[in-house]
Order: structure tokens, then sequence, then C-alpha cells
């Protein structure tokens, strides 16, 4: 059995059996998981010995779909499936007071089924598949407790907003598909010139939406309305990563024009939602806003040129980030609030979670030597290799000095002070699915130079270059991180951030955001339409009361005749005898005089014809 | 200005101006009697086209049917002697226009158009009898019949139309 | 062989007589003939689906002398563009006879005129010759008309009129076109196989026959200005009726654009390719906008047809303008995919809708709320439903509109801004299942007011959403057979 | 003169009923008048049947056997039965009825005639033979509605065909001749051949009720029974038609005399479908229908010699409009003459109202109806003739006359009636409803059965178009 | 061309001009007929003239004036027999007092 089939096919048929079965949805969702997790190791191990596998199947004529596994394909599907089974794991314990577990992890598997497709995907109508797909799930997850204020817009908008950026995605295809005649991914890879930066620009818009990068970056707070474990996988290794690994997988194609939009936007995410998570109020929100920097951090990576560093820190993020989601979902279980303030001192209840918790901010924040130091190190090194060194340098340097600022703040707040909490139950799955994320957080920073081997040895992207010594990058990106989280600890945040504290706290929302910017002009335009139906209707109408007013005056016609002139004429009639005779209407000689005029005028219309012919 | 001529123009005259009478009294027995004059005009102008069967025919059918008519004058109209003077028209100036305008319309087309060449001989008035029945008795024979046909169904719609029925007359 | 695109047309008809036969028999009898009618019309349908259709021209014709001394005749047959259509229409009329056992309004009138519209229907798309296509293009008009005058809502004498009248207008230039068409052809013939295989009209002749055939299925379609009979008649349409209305009907409108205005008078077509092309384009994004603003959860369905029925006149317009066969065949794929989705998925929204009616007596979508709760099944389908009418990959309209605007875009890039409608209707869809569906759980709505689905309902229900997935997730099976007709398009 | 008796037997058969039927009448026993008259207008149709193959003229040229009068028969008597079996229903029991039964045959043998017509003296006849019979039985009833309309209908009818008759003269003065094959020689002098057509448009535009000599229409068919009123708006209309096309068919095409026809045309659609539209009463609005529908047979005649579809899309809408208008108005019979009656009479009464949407949808044109077929036929004809325009108007009229119908048609489906009853009903009335059902739906459906008789036909006689039919294969 | 045969048609077209203006211009049944009859004798005056001066050889002609005079007659007949009905049943017939049936 082909191991691409295994990947995809085994979270999917658990979905299947936990929707026909409608019992024990915990257990098949692990075994789900877990056997999609062994099909993903061995695509991995396969890839390792230059093994590359591809199903292709039968799609729209011309056009077949096809999975391929190239290394990093492999890589990608690995990292998918070790933080989904993972967080499974964690679900247990989270949704075991949850009634509707059935749809809970159907749904999340799903999820891993279509996220495997995604990144396994090898022609763009797959992908594209694919990413619809996880839009969908991932609004039935946020969406999923449905009756909550607030959950319902939250998932509308997740969905709407990562929606329109995909038509980017789709023209895009759609240019690639017709300039290179295939849909196949690799083929396309080659398009050059006009159409490359063109795609290269709609792909970016596209990974924009998902990866929630500035100024789409909105939807993805709110989307925290969803239950933990949701979070930590929309967060961490699948769809915000969606728009990062897009763009990591057409690098080759990008032009370098492209490349300096996309480092920008990077660059402006990475500050702009910083900034945000160092003001949020709410945990869960802030380290959605703290997801969205870090793929910012990749962006800059991609833009610099060097997609080889956002990979890296990809996976190292996936795995810190979803630790820290896990972490706080145990601490919102504790104190039933997500609340910064409510969860004041919330570490020391949780001792153990805290340490993990900790580490893998500290992960995060890139210190040495756990895994988000490396990766950060190789994406200021990328910046300073690139063209625009001056440009993306210092955004990815702010970018770090914030990540450690808000962490700094976070970790500050979770262990100072004192309050109480209330005991956590399904703890131990809890503590197991955050346990062996942490554990990768920690340690991934171990497997980079093999994996950078790895895609090396594949030649599927381009490797960091080793030009510069990495002296310089970990001196700069430690001292940041080091700087953002002394400050972050030592100093308020009103102190930070200053005047601009309320602007970052509504999110920097500019000119009314998404509602003001899409949702009434949509909305206008469709009044409009409704405006314009309702004319129409009513013009439909009056044309049938004017065919019915014409028949009335034919009637009237029949009645009296061609009035006016008659009327005078026998208006002179003399009325002898005293006998008074009233003039009325339907009269015989009346009609018969307009037949004769109207036979006059057929006379001399005949006459006329007779001429002209 | 041939003789014929001039009996065609006088009679034509005497014809259509009894015509023009018909309409100019109040009483509608004088209106019968013009008409039958104005008929008996043309008789004789058939006479003096010498189509003498059809001259003969006309004054004949025409005294019968004329005073057929004046009798129903009596019947139906309210002042047969026409002694006040109660104007029996409408839409007087109109009817006055379209019969002049009619009345030009085909002068003109009389005159104007080329009635190609005028016939140098004639059958005598006996020839002319024989042709019309062999006409009548051969090629027209469908027609004659269908003049037949028509006579027989205006006795039995007339008598239909006008003779009152005795049962509804009994229910009344 | 034995007639089987003829037993099949004809089957739902003798199915009427029969009813009709049966004035004493007892309601659930004859909802049963009608079920049982359309079940064997849809085996015929199935069987049909296995003889396939040919690379070249017409499969499966059948042919009866009807009037030779003018070239008319009955004339059946199918390709690659009518047969998923045939398909489409049997397996709707049976599911719309299961749903619909429920009438209990005159059944037999109203079984014998589904039954009427049944053969109707499948004779429209089989119809080989432009008399008989009218023929029944016409009477599946009138047995629409009485459907929505009598088994349908509030102000339906009205909203009838308005379908009949609109629809009726807009079929006689189709008469007039036909007449042209006949005319024009050397041998004298009704015979669409000869006037696609060598079209009779050229130059202002064809062009004026062109835009004839335009407004008649402009008109059915609908596309945007001659489209305001259709939110009146299928919001006061029964369910049963609108599902067959926007499944089946519709459809009559886009297949003739492809049969007649396309196939009979391509090279009009092409010039006007453009012209079509935007009323398309403006048709897709009108409807789209139209339907976002409606509170209504029946007429917001109807419009999103409109944007649907767009997506396909974009399509065929693309198919014109192209100059590569590939590209032609992709983009007439698309539209004729479309239908089909649209048919499953726009009909399973109407007998949702309907479904919910019946519980609730309404249609306002803030009437509703937290319905995911009550009606659980309801519910999930009917957000099934939504997703795939708003493209979602994996069901049954992303095949086709994807293969719409992959061609638009290589044909005539800037048209691709119709794209956007996919936008609105994701936007709409949202609105519609967050006010209905999602939040707090309106106090009058329980499981006692509010029942979920019956098994009744389910039967009718089932086959669409599983087809509906069927065909996202593998439209090979169809496409097969359309892409067989359409890569050997001639011209 | 025995070859030209032979072939007239369908005729001579009418005349020797009509005697028979006189005499029975004139014993009191119209019951066997009756009988007579249908057993002698069945003969009379079955022996039409030898003549089929037929295409000549008898007595000089004066009367034509050929596809118009031999298919006119085949319509207008069996439509005449039907008519008869109506009249029956309605009148059966009042004082005199042998005689409506006398009279309406006799118009029939005018109508009869008329489509054969071959000169202008039979012309003159015919349209006064068959007039003279419909004063009579407008005016049967005698009541003052019946006498007023006989009374105008008299007035219009002898202005109409005196002036007829006087333009006629002319037509004598340019050829020589009262036939009307002869009318080719007057290429020469189109003046004449115009005066000479417009008298014949005023005389059978009259008889056949077209605008603008349709006044006295409504009247007749309002003041008189109503099953007189299907008779006159079927028989005698078609018999004129026909002669019309018979007419035109030897006219110079040079003339251009199908505008004129063509403009009249659109004006008796227009205006009947316009004036139709707002009446109350079915049977007047029927009348104007009548008279629109009378607009849709001049796209045939429009066509008559330039397109070989022109003779059998008459013939066959003459069927086609035969059999829904008779089945329309035995409807009305039983249903009664207000739109009032007809609230919820298709709730009621079922069948009827399928039968009456049936008639009316295929006045509309809505195929796979007769009227469909006929309308298609002659739409057909009308463009052949180069008279695209003109079919656009009709088919814009359809449209109005679709308003027209529905008018009948929606309150049949409305809310219930209240009292079921209806105006009349009788076997008799089922009967013809029934069998014009029948016709209204077979005639759509094997329009061929007519047309291929009428083709095979045609393509031996010596039409003046250029073209012949045989490539209609 | 024979000034008589013009002589004659204008005759006729006289009579028929006096007609046409009786037949519209006359309130009363009767009077009507009597317009008509003026028509048809200008009819008859012109197929005389025609006859006569152009197509003597011709008895058609002749034979039409026959029938025009039996139109004359029948119209007549049939005139007076509507218009006793008409008395009968209304007690006059004046055309303006014939104004139920309209629309």
């Amino acid at each position: 059995m082909n191991l691409i089939a295994v990947a995809i096919l085994a979270p999917l048929s658990a979905t299947l059996l936990i929707m026909l079965l409608r019992r024990f949805p915990a257990t098949l969702a692990l075994l789900g998981a877990a056997i999609g997790l062994v099909g993903s190791l061995e695509l991995l191990a396969n890839a390792y010995n230059g093994l590359s596998q591809e199903i292709i199947l039968p799609g729209l004529p011309g056009m077949p779909l096809r999975l391929v596994a190239t290394p990093l394909t492999a890589l990608l599907s690995t990292l998918v499936a070790v933080v989904c089974t993972l967080v499974m794991v964690y679900a247990v314990g989270y949704m075991k007071k949850d009634r509707e577990q059935v749809r809970f992890f159907a749904t999340l598997l799903l999820f891993a089924a279509a996220m495997q497709t995604l990144v396994l995907a090898g022609d763009w109508i797959l992908l594209l598949s694919a990413w619809e797909l996880i839009g969908l799930s991932s609004y039935l997850l946020i969406g999923f407790w449905y009756r909550k204020p607030g959950v319902k817009s939250a998932a509308m908008r997740a969905f709407l907003v990562t929606r329109s950026a995909d038509l980017g995605l789709y023209v895009a295809v759609f240019i690639l598909i017709t300039n290179a005649g295939s849909s196949d991914i690799a083929s396309t890879l080659n398009t050059s010139g006009g159409p490359a930066i063109a795609a290269g620009l709609l792909l970016l818009i596209a990974a924009m939406g998902k990866s929630a990068q500035t100024p789409l970056h909105d939807w993805l707070q709110r989307a925290m309305a969803g239950p933990t474990p949701v979070s930590a996988l929309l967060h961490s290794a699948t769809l915000v990563a969606a728009g990062a690994i897009l763009l990591i997988r057409t690098a080759p194609m990008l032009a370098p024009e492209t490349l300096l939009v996309i480092g920008i936007v990077g660059g402006v995410t990475t500050v702009v939602t910083g900034l945000i998570a160092l003001a949020e109020s709410d945990l869960k929100r802030m380290l959605a806003a703290s997801t969205s920097s870090q793929y910012g951090l990749m962006l800059i990576a991609v833009g610099a040129g060097v997609p080889m560093a956002a990979l890296l820190h990809l996976i190292a993020h996936a795995a810190i980030k979803s630790s820290l989601f896990l972490g706080a979902g145990v601490f919102q279980h504790s104190r039933d609030s997500t609340m910064l303030d409510k969860l004041q001192g919330v570490g020391r209840n949780q001792p153990k979670i805290f340490f993990g918790f900790a580490l893998a901010a500290l992960a995060l924040a890139g210190i040495p030597p756990l895994s988000g130091f490396f990766s950060k190190d190789a994406i200021i090194a990328a910046t300073l290799s690139s063209d625009h060194i001056w440009i993306l340098l210092p955004l990815a340097l702010a970018g770090t000095l914030l990540t450690g600022g808000y962490m700094a703040r976070a970790l500050r707040i979770l262990w100072l002070k004192n309050g109480t909490s209330q005991p956590v139950s399904g703890l131990a799955w809890m503590g197991t699915g955050l346990g062996g994320l942490v554990l990768l957080a920690v340690i991934l920073g171990a497997a980079f130079p093999g994996l950078e081997l790895l895609l090396e040895s594949a030649l599927n992207i381009r490797l960091t270059e080793n030009t510069i010594t990495r002296f310089i990058p970990e001196i700069l990106g430690l001292s940041a991180a080091l700087g953002g989280l002394l400050l972050g600890w030592f100093f308020p945040v009103q102190v930070l951030l200053g005047p601009i504290l309320p602007w970052a706290k509504r999110g920097f929302v500019v000119a009314g955001g998404f509602d003001n910017l899409m949702v009434r002009p949509a909305l206008a335009i469709a009044h409009g339409c409704e405006k314009l139906e309702r004319l129409l209707y009513k013009g439909v109408l009056a044309t049938g009361r004017l065919g019915l007013r014409l028949g009335k005056a034919a009637r009237r016609n029949d009645e009296s005749g061609i009035d006016g002139m008659i009327f005078s004429f026998v208006r002179g009639t003399v009325n002898l005898g005293g006998k008074a005779r009233t003039l009325q209407n339907g009269l015989i000689h009346k009609e018969l005089a307009i037949s004769t005029i109207a036979s006059a005028v057929i006379l001399v219309f005949m006459f006329i014809v007779l001429l002209t012919y | 200005m041939t003789a014929q001529m001039f009996f065609i123009g006088f009679f034509g005259l005497a014809g259509v101006w009894f015509g023009i009478v018909v309409f100019r009294t109040y009483s509608m027995v004088r209106s019968a009697l013009a008409l039958l004059f104005s008929q008996t005009a043309l008789g004789a102008m058939f006479l003096s086209m010498e189509a003498e069967f059809l001259g003969v025919l006309q004054i004949m059918m025409m005294a019968t049917e004329m005073s057929i008519m004046a009798i129903f004058m009596v019947m139906f109209m309210m002042d047969p002697g026409g002694l006040g003077t109660m104007d029996m028209t409408h839409q007087k100036r109109l009817s006055l226009i379209t019969g002049f305008v009619s009345f030009v319309a085909a002068v003109l087309v009389a005159v104007f158009v080329d009635w190609g060449p005028v016939a140098t001989s004639f059958p005598d008035a006996a020839q002319q009898t024989v042709d019309l029945g062999l006409e009548l008795l051969n090629r027209s024979m469908l027609i004659f019949e269908m003049a037949g046909v028509t006579i027989l169904t205006s006795m039995i719609a007339a008598t239909a139309v006008a003779i009152q029925p005795v049962k509804r007359k009994q229910k009344q | 062989m034995y007639p089987l695109v003829s037993i099949t047309v004809f089957l739902p008809l003798l199915g009427a007589l029969l009813v009709l036969s049966m004035r004493k028999a007892p309601t659930q009898v004859v909802h049963g003939i009608g079920i049982t009618t359309s079940g064997l019309t849809l085996l015929g349908a199935l069987q049909m689906w296995s003889r396939g259709v040919s690379e070249t021209g017409f499969a499966q014709v059948e042919q009866i002398d009807w009037m030779p001394s003018i070239g008319a005749a009955y004339r059946v047959g199918v390709d690659g563009i009518s047969l998923p259509l045939v398909l489409l229409s049997a397996l709707l009329f049976f599911v719309t006879f299961i749903y619909s056992a429920k009438v209990r309004k005159q059944p037999h009138a109203f079984v014998a005129l589904m039954l009427l519209l049944e053969t109707a229907s499948i004779g429209a798309f089989t119809a080989l010759d432009g008399i008989l296509f009218y023929v029944f293009f016409e009477v599946s008009l009138v047995s629409m008309y009485f459907m929505i005058a009598e088994w349908g809502h509030e102000d339906r004498q009205r909203a009838a009129l308005m379908f009949f009248i609109y629809t009726f207008l807009g079929s006689l230039p189709l008469l007039l076109a036909i007449l042209g068409l006949y005319l024009g052809s050397e041998t004298y013939t009704f015979d669409m196989r000869a006037w696609i295989s060598d079209p009779p009209l050229d130059g202002t002749a064809a062009m004026l026959a062109l835009v004839a055939m335009l407004i008649t299925f402009a008109v059915k379609t609908p596309v945007f200005p001659f489209h305001t009979w259709l939110p009146a008649a299928h919001v006061q349409a029964p369910a049963a009726g609108s599902v067959i209305l926007a499944g089946v009907m519709l459809k009559f409108g886009t297949y003739g654009i492809i049969r007649f205005a396309y196939q009979m008078t391509p090279d009009a077509f092409r010039d006007a390719g453009l012209v079509i092309l935007a009323f398309g384009v403006v048709a897709a994004l009108y409807g789209a906008f139209a339907a976002l603003a409606q509170s209504d959860l029946k007429r917001l369905v109807a419009y999103t047809s409109i944007n649907h029925m767009g997506y396909i006149i974009v399509g065929v317009a693309i198919a014109a303008l192209a100059t590569e066969p590939a590209i032609r065949a992709t983009a007439l794929d698309g539209s004729v995919l479309q239908m089909v989705s649209h048919g499953l998925v726009t009909g399973a929204l109407f007998m949702l809708v309907g479904m919910l009616q019946d519980r609730a007596n309404t249609r306002e979508m803030d009437q509703f709320g937290g319905l995911l709760k009550v009606v659980p099944i309801l519910g999930w389908s009917f957000v099934l439903a939504a997703f795939a009418s708003l493209g979602l990959p994996g069901l049954a309209h992303f095949p086709a509109e994807f293969q719409i605007f992959l061609a638009t875009l290589q044909v005539e890039p800037i048209a691709i801004i119709v794209i956007l409608g996919i936008v609105v209707t994701a936007g709409l869809y949202l609105r519609a299942i967050a006010q209905v569906f999602l939040g707090e759980v309106g106090e009058k709505w329980t499981t006692k007011t509010m029942p979920d689905l019956s098994v009744r309902e389910l039967l009718a229900l089932g086959p669409l959403l599983l087809l509906t997935i069927a065909l996202g997730v593998a439209p090979a099976w169809v496409l097969d057979v359309i892409h067989k007709t359409t890569a050997n398009w001639q011209f | 003169m025995e070859r030209d008796l032979a072939l007239l037997i369908p005729e001579i058969i009418i005349l020797l009923t009509v005697v028979f039927a006189l005499v029975a009448e004139m014993l009191r026993l119209p019951r066997i008048a009756l009988a007579i008259i249908i057993a002698g207008l069945l003969l009379a149709t079955v022996q039409t049947l030898p003549l089929l193959d037929v295409n000549t003229t008898v007595f000089g040229g004066t009367f034509r056997i050929d596809t118009l009068s031999v298919w006119a028969k085949l319509i207008l008597l069996p439509a005449t039965v039907l008519s008869l079996l109506l009249a029956r229903a309605e009148l059966a029991g009042t004082d005199r009825e042998g005689t409506v039964y006398v009279l309406v045959c006799l118009v029939s043998l005018a109508s009869v005639l008329l489509a054969g017509v071959g000169d202008t003296m039979v012309l003159v006849l015919g349209i006064l033979l068959s007039s003279l019979g419909s004063f009579a039985l407008v005016a049967y009833p005698r009541d003052d509605f019946a006498t007023e309309a006989a009374m105008k209908f008299f007035v219009f009818a002898s202005v109409t065909t005196s002036v007829m008759i006087f333009g006629l003269s002319y037509w004598f003065g340019g050829t020589g001749s009262t036939l009307l094959s002869e009318l080719s020689r007057l290429d020469s002098s189109p003046v004449v051949a115009v005066i000479g057509l417009f008298a014949v448009i005023i005389g059978l535009g009259y008889k056949a009720s077209l605008v603008p000599f349709h006044f006295w229409a409504p009247d007749a068919y309002e003041g008189a029974p109503v099953s007189i009123a299907a008779y006159l708006s079927v028989v005698p209309k078609i018999g004129a038609i026909l002669a019309f096309a018979q007419i035109v068919r030897d006219l110079p095409i040079t003339m251009a005399w199908p505008l004129i026809i063509a403009v009249i045309a659109v004006l008796s659609m227009t205006y009947g479908y316009l004036a139709a539209l707002v009446q109350n009463n079915i049977v007047r609005l029927l009348a104007y229908s009548s008279i629109a529908q009378a607009g849709y047979f001049l796209l045939g005649i429009v066509a008559v010699g330039t397109s070989p579809l022109a003779l059998p899309s008459l013939i066959i809408f003459s069927a086609a409009y035969a059999a829904m208008n008779l089945g329309a108005f035995a409807v009305v019979m039983v249903v009664g003459r207000t739109l009032e009656t007809f609230k919820g009479i298709g709730r009621n009464k079922p069948a009827l109202g399928v039968a009456m949407v049936v008639f009316l949808l295929s006045l509309v044109g809505i195929p796979p109806l007769a009227g469909f077929v006929g309308k298609f036929l002659l739409f057909g004809a009308a463009i052949e003739a180069g008279f695209t325009w003109l079919v656009v108007v009709a088919i814009l009229n359809s449209v109005l006359s679709l308003a027209v119908y529905l008018r009948i048609v929606v309150p049949m489906y409305q809310k219930q009636h209240d009292d079921s009853s209806v105006a009349m009903s009788t076997p008799l009335i089922s009967l013809v409803w029934v069998i014009a059902l029948l016709l209204t739906i077979a005639i759509g459906l094997g329009a061929q059965l007519l047309f291929g008789q009428l083709n095979e036909y045609l393509t031996g006689e010596s039409l003046h178009c250029a073209t012949s039919l045989s490539y209609l294969s | 061309m024979s000034p008589e045969l013009i002589i004659a048609l204008v005759s006729g077209a006289a009579l028929f001009g006096v007609g046409i203006y009786g037949a519209l211009s006359q309130t009363n049944l009767v009077m009507i007929m009597m317009g008509v009859e003026l028509i048809l004798a200008g009819a008859m005056v012109n197929m005389v003239a025609f006859w006569r001066y152009l197509h003597p050889d011709n008895p058609a002609g002749q034979m039409f004036v026959l029938i025009i005079m039996t139109v004359m007659a029948i119209e007549m007949a049939v005139g007076f027999g509507v218009a006793i009905a008409r008395f009968r049943a209304k007690g006059s017939v004046e055309m303006e007092e014939a104004t139920e049936l309209k629309g």
C-alpha cells in the first residue's frame, strides 16, 4: 500500500468511521492519527533514502491529480502528522467533558487529512482543493461551540477572509497552469517573467490570508473562539502554516521583485502583530498575534531568498506554538478564562505545565539551545545574505525583540502573584501531548543540520547560504531575544508601547478594517442590486399594465368611434318633432364610418405601394 | 356628340339626380319613389347602351321592388308622408365628404385608366339574349344555380326572421 | 435493441395517464405510481448512461417520421452534453417524487403533472428535432405554470403568471429562430444534427437568429436583465416545483445556449462572444450580490442560481471565444458539469429550504437561529449543500467552476473578475448558516415543533448529497462522458 | 357537363340535404331535419374523399376543385356537424329550430363554394349566401339583442358587399372576364388590379372579420346564440379566408399586394387581442380573439404564390382553428358567458377545465397542440415569403394573446366557486368538446397525416410560385 | 377611349358616391338599404358600360348585371325581414337605438 495514501487516508477513514459508528471517537482518532504518523514517518525515511513516491489520480480532463512525496513534502507531512498526533492526544483529555466529541474528532481528523493532502499535493488542483478544505474544516472547528456568542462571527470571518485571499491562489493557479500547460506543480515552477511575477504576487495574497499577515491578520485572533487543541493545531503546523508552505514550495519561481514584496509584507507583519501581541490582554489572543508575527519572520526569510530558513522556523514554530497553546489550554481549564489578569500566577498552580510552557516560550524567543534559536538564527543569517539587507534585517531583529518582549511579559504574569485554580480533569492526556511537543520544541534544533542535508540532497530548495559566518547572526539574534525578554520582564507594557498602546490593543485596525473595507461595500452593492431588482420587477408589471391600458383604449375606440371628429358632426344634427334622441354609443354608423375611413387609408396605402414598387 | 352619348348622359344624370333626391326628402315614401325613378332611369340608360334585355329587366324588376319598398316605408316610418321635417341623417358632413371622395376616386379611375381599345362590333339584341342564355346554361350554370339557392335562402331567412313564432305567443 | 431513449422519455407520460385513469385510487397509491414510474425512468436513464455516447455526433439515436414532408421527425438521441442532463433530470424527479410523497392536495393532478413535466424535461434534453424540442420546451412551461399556480405558496397566482408570461414571451423568439434555421437549411429539415453539422445560416441572418435564441435562453437561464421571474417563481413554487425548476428547467436555458445558439450559429456566437461573456459576468456577479441582500432563505437560494448560471454563460462564451480546442473543451466541460452540479446542489438546497418551511412555515432567516442543535441532520445537510454551492473543493461545484475560470483566464483574462462571485456566495451562505443554524436556539424551535428529517426526507435528500460529494471528489465519471463530446467539437 | 356535375357531388348532396331537411322542417320534425342534415353533411364529406387527388375546375373555371376547396369541405363540413350538435343542445325545443339547421347547412354550402371560388360572380353570390343565412341565424332568438346584432350585421354586410361588387366591376373592365384565372392579365394595368383587390379586401375582410371591417363580429356573436357564434366564428370565416387565398393566387405579385395584406394582418392581430384583453364577456372575448386569429390566417395569404408552405399551412391552421375554436365555444356553452362564471371551474369540473385550457393554449399556439402546428407553418410560410417582420409582430401578438387567454385560465383555477352549477351541460355538448379536444391534440401530433396528403397533392399542382414542394421530402 | 364609356362610368361613380353618402348618413335601416341599392346600381352601370364598350363578346358581363340585380332584390328582401324582426322586438328600426351591444 502506498504510504502517501496511508498518510492521508488514515485520518480520513478515521473521520468516516467516527461519523458512522458515532462512538469511541477518541480512540479512533488516536488510531487514525497514529497510523497516519507511521505512514508519514516512513515516507520521510524513504525520502531520506532517496526514494520518492507519487500517486496519480484521475482528475479533470488533461489535468490528473497528483500526490508526491519528495523530501520536502515528506518532511512537512511528518511535521503535520506529529503535531496532529500529539494535539490529538492532548485533545482526548481536553475534550473529556464535552458531549460532542464525535463531531470534534471527526472534524479534527478531516482537518488533518486535508492538511496532509495539502502538503503532499503534487498538482495545483489538489493543492487548491486541500487549501480550501482546510479552510472549511477550520471554519467548522472554530465554530465548534457555535452557540457561544461571538463564535459564529469568528468562524465566518476566518473562512471569509481566507477565502477572499484565496482568490489570489485561484488566479495564480490559472496563470501557472496556462503558462505551463500542465497542472503539475513541479513543472509550473519553471515559469518566469511576467506571469511569474503576477503569479507570485497572487500567491502572496493567498498566503497572507492563510498565514494571517498584515493587513489580513485580524481573523486569526478572533479564531481563538474555538477549542484550544484547535488553536494549537491551526496555529502551528497546519492552517496558518499553509501560507508559508505555499511560498516555500513555490520559492524557485519567485522573481526578485516578488521576493522583496514578500519580505516587506513579512517584516511589517512581524512588527505589527508583535506589537499587538505585546499589548494583548488575553493569553490565547496574544499567542495568536504571536503566530502572525512568527510567520512574518518566515516570510522575511522567504523574501530574503532562503526558504530553507523559513522552513526550519516553520518546523520549530510548529512544535513551540502548539506547546504554548496546549499549555494555555491547561491554564484555561484551571481558571476558566484566558484573560491574562485572571491567569495571574496560574503557573504556580500548575508548575509542570508552566515549566513546559516556559521552555516553549524561551524557545520561541530564541534562547539557545532550544530549537527556536537555530531557526531564528537562520532567518537572520538569511537577511544578512539578502540584497535588501537594510530593509529585512532590522525588521527581523525587531520581530525577534518583540517576541522576547511579549513572551517575557506573559511568563511574568503567569508566574508572579497568586491565585486560586480549580482541578483540571484529563490532565494526564493533556500533559502527555504537551510533553511530547515541548520535547520537540527543545530538541528539534539538533535535527536541523540533518534536515538541511536531506533537503539539499533532494535539491528541492535552496540551502542556507553559509557565506557569512554563523557568528554574526547568532550574536544579533541572541542579543535581540535577550533584550526583548529583559524588557518584557522588567517593564510594564504601558511603558514599552507608550502612546501606541490603545491602537495596538485594537489590533492596528486601519479604516475600520475588514468590515469597512470589504463587508460594507459588498453589502452596499447587494442592497443596490436589491433595489434594482425591485425596479425591474416594477418595470415588468408596469409594462403589463401598459398593455392593459392599450386594450382599454381599443375598446373605447370601438364604443365611441373616433370620438372627437365625429362628435362635432353629430352635434349638428337637428332634432325635430320634439323627440329628443339622445346620442348613444355603440352605433353602427360610426363603426361604418371608421371602416370607410380606414379602407380609404388602405386604398391610399395601396396606391403608394403600387407607385413605389 | 352622338345621340347615344346624349341619352346615356341624360339618363345617367337623371339616375344620379333621383339618387340624390332619395336622401333629400324627409319622407320615406318619397325616397322610395325617387329610388324607383332613379332605377328606371338607369334601365333607360341600359337601353340606350343597347343592352335591351338588361334594360327591360331593370325597369320591370325595379318597379316591383320599389313598390314593395314603398309599402314597407309606410309600415316602418313614423311619418310616412314626410309632413314634418324630421331629419333622418347623422354624421352628415363626414358622409358627404366620404361620398364625394368616393365619387372623385371612382371618376379618376374611370378617366385615367387606360381601358384599352373600344370594341368595334357588338352583338345585336337577339344575339345578346342568345349569348346570355347560353352563358347561363353553360359556363355560368353553377353561378346561376347559386343565385337560385341564394334566393331560396333569402326566402327561408326572411321568413325565419320576420315571422313571429306562434308558440311564443301562446307562452306569453 | 429496444428504443431505450424513447422509453425513458415517455415512461413518465404513461405513468401520468395511468394516474389520471385511476381517479379513485388512494393518495398513497398515486404517489407510489409516481415514485415507481420515475424510478423506472431513472433506471432507463442509467441504462442510457451505460450505453454511453459516441465520440462523434449523437449516440443512441432513434428516429421516426413525423412530418416528413416538412422535414420534421421524431428524433431523439444523446451526446456528452445531454446525457448527464438526462440522468440528472431522472434522478431529480425521482427524489422529488419521494420528497413530495406527503402532498395531500389533489395528489392525482400533482403526480400526473410532475410526470408530464418529467417527460417534457427528458424529452427536451434528448430531442434532436427542432420542433420536437420546442414542443417539449413549451409543455414543460405549461406544466410548471400549473405546478406553481396550484401547489405554490401565498402569492402563487401572480408568480405563476409572471413565470409563464415571461418564459412564454421568451420562448417565442426561439420559434422564430427555429423557423429561420429550418428555412436556411438546404434540405428543409428540422434535424438538429443537420443544423449542427452544417450551420444553415450565416451573416446577418445568423446573428438575428442568434439574438432570438439568446433572448429565449437568457430568459430561461435566466441572465441578468431577464431574471425577475425567477425569484418570484421560486419563492412561490412548492418545494418540489422549485427543485425541478432550478434543478432541471433552468438547464433548458444553458443547454439551449450550447445546443442551439452555440452549435447552430457558431460564427455569430463567436462574434457576439464578448457581449455574451459580459452578460454572463454581470449575471454571475449580480446574482451573487442580489442574493447577499436577501433575508428570505428561498429567495437567497434562487438568486445564487442566477449566479451559478452566470458562470455557465461565461463558460460557453469563453468556449466560443477560445481558439485552442483544448481550452474550448475545458470551458465546455466546466459548463456542462456546472449544470449537473447545480442541479444536484440547488435541488438539495431547495429541498432543505422546503423542509424548513414545512416545519416552521416561514423562510425568513431572522426567524431562525441555532437550529443545528434542534435539527442536526437537516442542519448539517444544509451546511454541506451550502458549502457545495459556494464552490468548495471536494464538492460538486468546484471542478466545474475551476474549469470555467481556468479557461476564462486563458482566453479573456479580464473576465476573471467573475471569480469574485465565489467570495460573495461564500459570504452569503455563511451568513445564512450563521443566522439559521448557529447561535442560540430560538424559544419556539423545539424538537417537537421542529422534528429532524424523516426517513422519507432522508431518502430524498441522501442521493443528492452523496452525488454532490461523489462529483466533487471524483468528477471524472461524468467528465469523461462530457469530454468525449467536447473534445471532438467540430468547428 | 356530366363530368362537372360528378365533381360537384358533395355540393349537390348538401343541396339535396337542404331540400329534404326543409321538408322535414315543414312537417315540424326538427330532429329528423337535423338527422338528415348531419347524415347528408357526413355523406358529402365522405364523397369528397375521392376528390382528394383531383385538381381541376368545373363550369369553365368558375369553380375550382383543388386542394383548398376539397380540404375546405373536409374541414368545414365536419365542423358544421359539430356546430349543429351544439345548436341542437342549445336550441332544442325552440320554435322552428329546424330552420336553424337548414340555414346552417346553407351557409356551409356557401362557405364551401367560396373556398373554391374561381369567378367573381361566385365570390359575390357566395358571400351573399353565407351572409343571408348568418343574418337569420343571428336574429334567431328575435329578442332585443339578437335583432340589434342582426341589424348591425346586415348593415355592415350589405354596405361592404355592395362596395365590393362595385369594385369588382372594374376587374371585368380590365380583364374582360369574370374569371379569377384571367386576373394575370392585369399585369399591365395595376390600378385596376388594385381597385379590385381593394374591393375584395373589403368584402372578404368583412366576411372574415378583419380589422377594420370587424365591427359587426363581436356584436353579432354576442347577440346570437352561443352555438351560432361558434359556428359563425369558424365556418364562414374559414370559407372567406380560403376564398381570399384562391383570389390572390391569381394576382400578379408585382403589385405588392402581400404588403397591404400584411398590414391588415398586423391590424387584425393587434386590435383583436387588445380589445379582447378587456372583455368580461367570454363570447365577446372569443369574438375578438377570432378577429385576431383571422389576422394569423393572413400570414398564410401573404405567402401564397411565393411559399409552397402557404396553402398547406392555411389548411392545417383552418383545421386547427375549427377544432379549437369550436371546443372553446362549447365549453363556454357549458360554463356560461361571463368571466365570473369561469371561476373555479377548473376545480369543480377538472375534465372540462383541462379541455378549456387545451383549447386556449392551442389558440395561443403552444405545442404540441394543433394551434401551434398551424401557426408554426404559417410563420414558416410568411418568413419564406420574406415577411419576417410580420412574423415577429405575430409572435409579439402571441404574447398579447397569452394575456388574453390567461384571463380565462387564471380564474378557472382560482378559489372555489360556491355553487358549482353550470349553465348547460348535455351529452351533446360534451360530445362536441371531447371531439374538439381530441382533434386539437390529434392535429397537433399528427399534422403529418394532413400534411402528407396536402404535400403529395400540391406537388402536382401548378402554382404560380417558382418553387415546388418536391424538395420538401 | 370612347366618351360614352366615360360618361357611363362617371354616372356609375356618381351613383356610388351618392350611395355611400346614403349608407353612411342615414339613421334608418331602410334608408341605409336604399343607399346600398344605389351603390349596386352604380356597379350595374359600370358593368353594362364595360360590357358594351370593352368586352361585348363576353356575355359574362351581362350575367354579372343579372347577378347584381339578384343581389339587390335579395338584400332588400332579407333586409326587410331583419327590419320586421327588429321592429317587432324594439318598435323601431333606427340604428341609433341599437346600442345595447357594444364594447
